[in-house]
């Protein structure tokens, strides 16, 4: 019962990233029909971020957070201007293709900036682990299990309370009907694509204390936020989250009662399943509200 | 190839479509709709924007299902059966967004609408039997044959998506001609075009008439739908509300306010 | 207050518009009428940005509205309704004319805004009872009643609305004319696509008629509504006939 | 013209092949060579699928690797005779590729291509995981090498012209099939499924025969490639290698049968000549993918074609 | 629509130049220098192996220039990268023989693309002097392949061994999913019976992963006294994170896998206390004086280090012992391939950094049990466990 538990909560803490991830590609494909396949590379500079400000350059924690988050953004934003609204011909593959390319380009600058070693940071806090009926919880899991949900609350908030986070929901709804409001949608893009650069880098910056951080983490990490979001629904944000934390724990789960060699494929059977029978995902974005 | 019946002293329904309804979510598109098609005549599908005049040509052409009713096509059940059956039985179409195969030639066009009317299969494609190439040769004179019924030779070998609307418009009805249809269904086929072109159109229509197709035509042209339909129904809000020679439909007060509101 | 000269536009590859002229002047509601597949939504769009496009001109208050984007003209104070309400239906009603002074929002100018929403909420009581309802929840009516209030909310000086009658019972449509006219009343310029010819003409000052990418009848509306050519521009007349004075 | 154009090809192509096979002495070269062979047929059997029936898949490196795994396992652990272990190999492709399409296939967009790309992972994951019968991660050895009587395969040179014979011959197959009836069909599906449809076309069940026969493809090139470098591992057929076909097909240009064979040689000496670069390579790599596909999105045979046609109207 | 008709010739127009543009059909120079091939993986998933491994045998290439090459001819090192990739390392391997007729070979760095480049170089007939650990790639036995890596079955020995002096019977296994980890598990799984040891649970982790306590937990519910975790960076520092964090007191014990000083830095605290076997250049400053590798390995940090100014890794002395070993047998046999493969056959007593090689025709790689000494974390830096 206790190892269950164990298993729960460490899928809890590594589903909580999953979750994190989920919705920086629902929040993209929301706004702009548009799978960012380069998401991963995000988390990636968001942690070897992190790792250069606060693990080198010792600059105080919550300022280098700051920072990075904001890099990464500023990433994004050149990002959509350079690669994405260049492309001549805007076909799903083509579209993919570039984000593939653009993956492959940030993973080899940072491999070019930072090595191909592997680097590790302390935790946000150093307490000791937490006891929940025998089972240990990090700190740093609850630092991730805090973040992730005050942010998916703030962007909850944002996009309920905020004029700005409503004309993207619009744009998101019907494009045409948000530019006769007077709604700049392209600008709204824009935004989103900032925004979903941020949410990557804020799930690399929050797993770097618990994991090694090298230029090539960023490939699994993105394909397996895209499963989740893909079960949550693609394009929800409670689905996202939702999906997330469910991928964590089923894959965690799966280590414990069956075998680890199958975890990776569990992520993807639940996948193919969720495609076949509720492509949807488990809380459809086309019956239920988007946000 | 399908035999065809030379069908002139024969006036037998062709399709008859039974009390059909369709709804979509909370939106009845179409409801408790009935009509008969003579064969050999061509019947006028009229009516306001989200009549369910578009449902309709859907349901007949096995595109959806309907909810409740039947659709008898030479007295047979057809409703339910999958799209790319109905053509089988006879039933072509064309449609309103001109639906063409950009990436092919004009005439390739014309040889896929032939599909039905032939067999060769992945490995005759690969061996090129002589049975094979025979069929092949024949599917490319019964094409360049359907061309020249259209006026459409001369740009046989043109990238379909770069001729005219017009002359597309008319390629479309040549690729429907190519399964050998009993039936066949223009969605406004003359919108776009100009005077011209319907004109055309119309020849062209009558000259298909004179096959011996029967034709559907849905038109917001109502001169060209009035001048070529023996028949014209109209839908108003997925109900039939009115049915009669085009004479009597033109001064139809349903009709009218239909189309132009209520008067008074 | 508007002035269309010799506009040619596409509809995917349609010719949708083939040379169309035509001026509202202020104060006034000109409405536009003709059949299904007339071109008249296609004209709309290319006022409002939607259809970049376009050949000829469209001027508004004596200035080229080419090559402005949507937002960009709704700035400039011309506000469409469109065909089919496009409302934002997981949003609140309020949201969803909030949204609708997104520019105003924008300029900081909240009062505004607030004044505006008022007015709108007076203009309709139904959407104040509802303020807090998703919009997608309304009936037809009160959906074509917000999207006309989210146009309103951006101060527009010329409102184009596309087919405001489509799927409504007979006495809706009645009812949102009249609020029309009221507008107009209160100083505000309309534009009037409307494939329901009669209760579009009973509110509007003049009317064009449309047909086929043309504009084939023009006048005041009280002459164009006993018109016979009206009819046949709907209903069509003798094939040939017709057929043989345009070519 | 005087002469069609795809006629001559046939002359030409086969010409350079052999001028090759008797000029480039070194079999170094002769090895790149087999690899663009080998390359070139995975593109062209996605290319089928992708440029013809319009449906993308990221997961074809599966096939790849069934094909190759499964000639292995037969010649290895069974004794079979390569040449029997191949029909072998085609066929369990064919149905793992049947299997997969009826659920598969019903999905569009960014669903199939999700679809797809899970079903590589998870047949990568079984390469992997099943060690007893494929070697696990550490990969498979002792695939033995092609004979053929008297003729021995194992020679650069004679590899080098028993791929690109069979190369040839899918070229030839794919051309044939996509100037068919069954290929007119495969277009029309790519250009509009629901006028396909209305045309009498069974768009589903044509859209499995594709997938199919790609996966043949694919499994025919992993055959070729198990029994050319006799050793095989998981890695060799990962999701990044599933990318990199989807990557030939589209820099080379969709809906072209030679843009295959194009984008193949590209993407097999693109690497290599970036070792030039060495610690650059990633990002020069990435950088080559961004800006073809902003620049030509049709690809690059397309691509050329249309600058080509541009400055000859310009010089005017 | 005319143009798509030349798109055949517009292909094979780009493809063949591309082709001629991508051959420089310069000729081979004259004979005036011994050519040796080196592919390593110097980028992708295992350049921690083949970066340090290309600058060790760059090294040695100059040092034996230095002091006047082989029998008065200069050698020069060709070397290219394979990214781990066994279908790159084929087609390096295929360069390195065909174009730059090189008279041996040494590398790959991973034991998968040494698979798969071993059939090449045993129908070539060149002498291959693999990087990599795997036993496979030694037994059985292939006439031209050499490895000077340690094979997992003396790191296995050297920890059961120690396991045996400590009492413990029961452990788990937590293994990479890759080759490495793959090759420690079959070893960890064959010898145990041997020692008496129990293997309860065995569990494996990607690569990548971030998290292994759900692994940790179950091994943990089995009841193991002691953990094996076989990988190599950066996984193994995540497992020695997450077993301290669950609070689990067993021994963990790592492979040879993560013997850098990379490991203390990634796990921090928690590698205090982990055991591992390692070759003894971690810990060359700690051997006895009468180590017979001493001297050698003195040596070549001490080279490493002035020459790249960056701290020496445990991995690069597998080439520079396979390159040394090369150049002593290349002596006086004129770059003869088979010459070079019977002296390399009959070697005895070389010394090495990564131990004593003594090679014979049943025995390729030439190590013993004795390459490997147990070493123990402590205070964040290596000590040395006395047998």
């Amino acid at each position: 019962m206790q190892e269950i538990l164990q298993y729960v909560v460490s899928g809890l803490t590594i589903g909580a990233i999953y979750a994190v991830i989920a919705v920086g590609f629902s929040m993209l494909f929301n706004s702009t029909e548009l799978i960012n396949f380069a998401q991963g590379e995000f988390v990636m500079l968001g942690a070897m971020g992190l790792v250069t400000l606060w693990g080198v350059f010792h600059i105080p924690l919550v300022l280098a957070l700051l920072l990075t988050v904001a890099g990464v953004s500023v990433i994004g934003f050149l990002f959509e201007r350079l690669a994405i609204r260049t492309v001549r011909n805007p076909h799903p593959i083509v579209l993919i293709i570039i984000t593939v390319g653009a993956s492959i380009f940030f993973r080899g600058l940072s491999m070019l900036i930072w090595g191909k070693d592997a680097y590790s940071l302390p935790p946000f806090t150093d307490t000791p682990p937490l006891d929940v009926f025998g089972a240990k919880l990090l700190s740093q899991s609850i630092w991730i299990l805090c973040i992730s949900l005050v942010l998916v609350a703030g962007l909850y908030f944002f996009y309920k309370k905020t004029l700005t986070g409503k004309a993207m929901q619009a744009c998101a709804i019907n494009k045409k009907a948000a530019c006769l409001t007077g709604i700049p949608a392209e600008r709204m893009v824009l935004l989103a694509f900032i925004l979903s650069a941020a949410m990557g880098a804020v799930a690399g910056v929050i797993i770097s204390p618990i994991t090694m951080c090298s230029y090539d983490m960023g490939t699994m990490l993105g394909l397996k936020g895209f499963c989740a979001a893909m079960l949550g629904g693609l394009g929800s944000l409670w689905g996202s989250l939702i999906g997330g934390f469910l991928l964590g724990v089923l894959e965690s789960l799966g280590v414990g009662l069956f075998t680890s060699g199958v975890k990776d494929a569990i992520a993807f059977i639940i996948l193919l399943l969720i495609l076949y029978f509720r492509p949807g995902g488990i809380i459809s974005a086309k019956s239920v509200r988007r946000f | 190839m399908k035999n065809r019946k030379q069908e002139t002293a024969d006036t037998s329904d062709l399709l008859a479509v039974q009390s059909l309804s369709k709804a979509f979510g909370g939106l009845q598109a179409l409801y408790d709709v009935s009509f008969t098609v003579e064969r050999g005549t061509i019947y006028g599908l009229i009516g306001p924007n989200g009549a369910g005049k578009t449902t309709l040509f859907n349901l007949i052409t096995g595109v959806f299902s309907p909810d409740e009713g039947r659709i008898l096509f030479e007295n047979k059940e057809i409703q339910g059966i999958p799209i790319y059956d109905v053509v089988k039985t006879g039933i072509a179409r064309t449609f309103q967004n001109v639906e063409l195969f950009g990436g092919m030639t004009v005439l390739e066009n014309v040889m896929v609408g032939c599909h039905v009317r032939s067999r060769s299969g992945f490995l005759g494609a690969v061996s090129r039997l002589p049975r094979v190439m025979k069929e092949e040769r024949r599917i490319k004179q019964k094409s360049l044959e359907l061309l020249d019924f259209v006026g459409l030779m001369p740009y046989s070998d043109q990238k379909s998506t770069d001729i005219p609307l017009g002359r597309q418009r008319m390629l479309e009805i040549a690729r429907a001609l190519a399964a050998v249809p009993d039936l066949l269904l223009l969605d406004e086929p003359a919108a776009g075009l100009n005077a011209v072109e319907t004109r055309s159109l119309g020849e062209l229509i009558a000259k298909i008439k004179e096959k011996g197709i029967t034709m559907i035509l849905v038109e917001h042209d109502m001169s060209l739908t009035m001048k070529v339909s023996d028949m014209v129904v109209v839908l108003d809000q997925g109900q039939k509300i009115a049915e009669g020679v085009p004479k009597d439909i033109q001064s139809d007060e349903t009709v009218m306010a239909a189309y132009l509101g209520k008067s008074g | 207050m508007l002035q269309i000269r010799n506009l040619k536009c596409y509809y995917g590859r349609i010719m949708a518009a083939k040379g169309v002229s035509l001026s509202v002047r202020s104060g006034e509601i000109v409405t536009l009428i003709g059949a299904n597949g007339a071109g008249k939504s296609t004209l709309l769009q290319a006022v409002c940005g939607l259809l970049p496009n376009w050949k000829g001109e469209i001027l508004f208050e004596k200035k080229s509205l080419k090559g402005l984007a949507p937002p960009a003209i709704v700035k400039r104070g011309v506000s469409l309704v469109p065909e089919g309400r496009l409302i934002f239906p997981p949003l609140s009603v309020l949201d969803n004319l909030k949204l609708g002074a997104y520019t105003i929002y924008r300029k900081k100018e909240h009062e505004r805004a607030a004044a505006n929403m008022e007015r709108i909420m007076e203009l309709f009581p139904i959407l104040r009872e509802r303020s807090e309802q998703q919009a997608g929840t309304l009936s037809g009516g009160e959906q074509q009643m917000l999207a006309i209030g989210r146009a309103m909310m951006a101060e527009p000086k010329l409102l184009l609305l596309d087919e405001p009658s489509m799927g409504l019972a007979p006495l809706l449509v009645e009812k949102i004319m009249a609020t029309l006219s009221d507008l107009r009343n209160e100083g505000l310029t309309i534009l009037l696509v409307e494939q329901n010819a009669n209760a579009a003409l009973k509110i509007a000052d003049r009317g064009y008629v449309l047909e086929t990418g043309n504009i084939v009848l023009q006048g005041a509306s009280s002459d164009l509504a006993t018109d016979v050519e009206v009819k046949r521009a709907y209903l069509g007349k003798d094939y040939d006939e017709f057929y043989e004075g345009r070519t | 013209m005087a002469i069609a154009p795809h006629r001559i090809i046939y002359l030409i192509f086969p010409s350079i092949i052999i001028l090759a096979g008797l000029f480039v002495q070194n079999s170094y070269y002769l090895q790149v060579l087999t690899f663009i062979g080998i390359n070139t047929l995975l593109a062209l059997g996605l290319n089928l699928l992708m440029g013809y029936a319009g449906q993308i898949s990221l997961g074809h490196a599966a096939f790849y690797g069934i094909g190759a795994y499964t000639t292995a396992v037969l010649t290895v652990h069974y004794g079979l005779s390569p040449w029997a272990a191949l029909p072998c190999a085609l066929a369990v492709s064919a149905l793992v590729a049947l299997i997969v399409g009826f659920p598969t296939l019903k999905l569009t967009g960014y669903y199939l291509g999700m679809g797809t790309l899970g079903f590589g992972m998870i047949v990568h994951i079984v390469f992997r995981e099943w060690s007893d019968l494929t070697g696990g991660a550490s990969g498979f050895i002792g695939i033995p090498p092609l004979d053929l009587g008297p003729i021995s395969f194992s020679s650069g040179r004679n590899y080098f012209y028993l791929v690109w014979a069979i190369v040839m011959m899918c070229l030839v197959v794919s051309n044939r099939l996509i100037n068919s009836r069954v290929g007119r069909a495969l277009r029309s599906i790519h250009d509009s499924e629901i006028a396909a449809g209305a045309m009498g076309i069974n768009t589903m069940s044509l859209k499995i025969r594709v997938f199919v026969l790609s996966a043949v493809f694919s499994a025919l090139a992993g055959f070729l490639y198990a029994h050319f470098v006799m050793f095989i591992s998981p890695g060799s057929f990962d999701f990044l290698v599933s990318i990199r076909i989807v990557t030939m097909v589209v820099i080379g240009g969709m809906a072209s049968i030679w843009g295959a064979l194009f984008g193949a040689t590209l993407l097999t000496l693109l690497p290599e000549w970036l070792h030039a670069f060495s610690e650059f390579e990633m990002v020069v790599y990435g950088l080559i993918l961004m800006v073809v596909m902003i620049l030509l999105p049709q690809g690059l045979t397309r691509g050329v074609l249309d600058i080509y046609e541009k400055s000859k109207t310009r010089n005017r | 629509m005319t143009r798509l008709k030349w798109a055949p010739f517009t292909a094979i127009v780009l493809s063949v130049s591309m082709l001629w543009a991508g051959m420089d059909i310069t000729q081979a120079r004259a004979e005036d220098t011994y050519k040796i091939g080196g592919i390593f993986s110097v980028t992708g998933r295992a350049s921690f192996l083949g970066d340090p491994e290309k600058r060790s045998m760059e090294m040695v290439v100059d040092q034996i220039n230095d002091r006047g090459g082989i029998d008065g001819k200069k050698v020069e090192a060709v070397i290219y990268d394979t990214e781990a990739d066994p279908t790159k390392a084929v087609m390096a391997v295929g360069k390195l023989i065909n174009r730059d007729k090189v008279i041996a070979i040494v590398g790959p760095s991973t034991t998968p693309t040494t698979l798969a480049v071993i059939g090449h170089a045993e129908r070539a007939g060149v002498p291959l002097i693999s990087c990599a650990a795997g036993n496979k790639i030694t037994s059985p036995v292939k006439p031209w392949v050499f490895k000077t890596a340690q094979s997992d079955i003396h790191a296995v020995a050297a920890i059961y061994n120690h396991m045996k002096s400590k009492g413990i019977k029961k452990v788990g296994l937590l293994t990479v999913s890759n080759a490495f980890g793959e090759s420690g598990k079959q070893q960890l799984e064959s010898q145990a019976g041997s020692f008496g040891i129990k293997i309860l649970r065995s569990e494996s982790f990607g690569a990548k992963d971030t998290d292994m306590t759900a692994q940790l937990t179950k091994i943990r519910s089995e009841g193991a006294e002691a953990i094996v975790c076989w990988g190599t960076n950066p996984g193994p520092a995540v497992v020695a994170k997450n077993l301290k964090q669950l609070a689990m007191s067993i021994p963990l014990y790592q492979s040879h896998g993560v013997a850098s000083p990379k490991f203390i830095e990634l796990a921090g605290e928690a590698a205090e206390g982990i055991l591992l076997p390692t070759g003894k250049i971690l810990v060359h400053g700690l051997l006895d004086e009468s180590d017979p590798q001493k001297a050698v390995l003195e040596q070549y940090v001490k080279n490493y280090e002035k020459i790249y100014k960056i701290p020496v890794s445990g991995f690069g002395g597998y080439a520079y012992d396979g390159m040394n070993i090369l150049a002593r047998a290349m002596q006086g046999t004129g770059g003869d391939r088979g010459k070079i493969r019977k002296n390399i056959e009959t070697m005895k007593n070389f010394v090495g950094v990564s131990g004593v090689f003594n090679f014979s025709e049943n025995e390729h790689n030439g190590l013993a049990t004795d390459a490997f000494v147990m070493v123990k974390i402590e205070n964040g830096k290596w000590s040395l466990i006395e047998q």
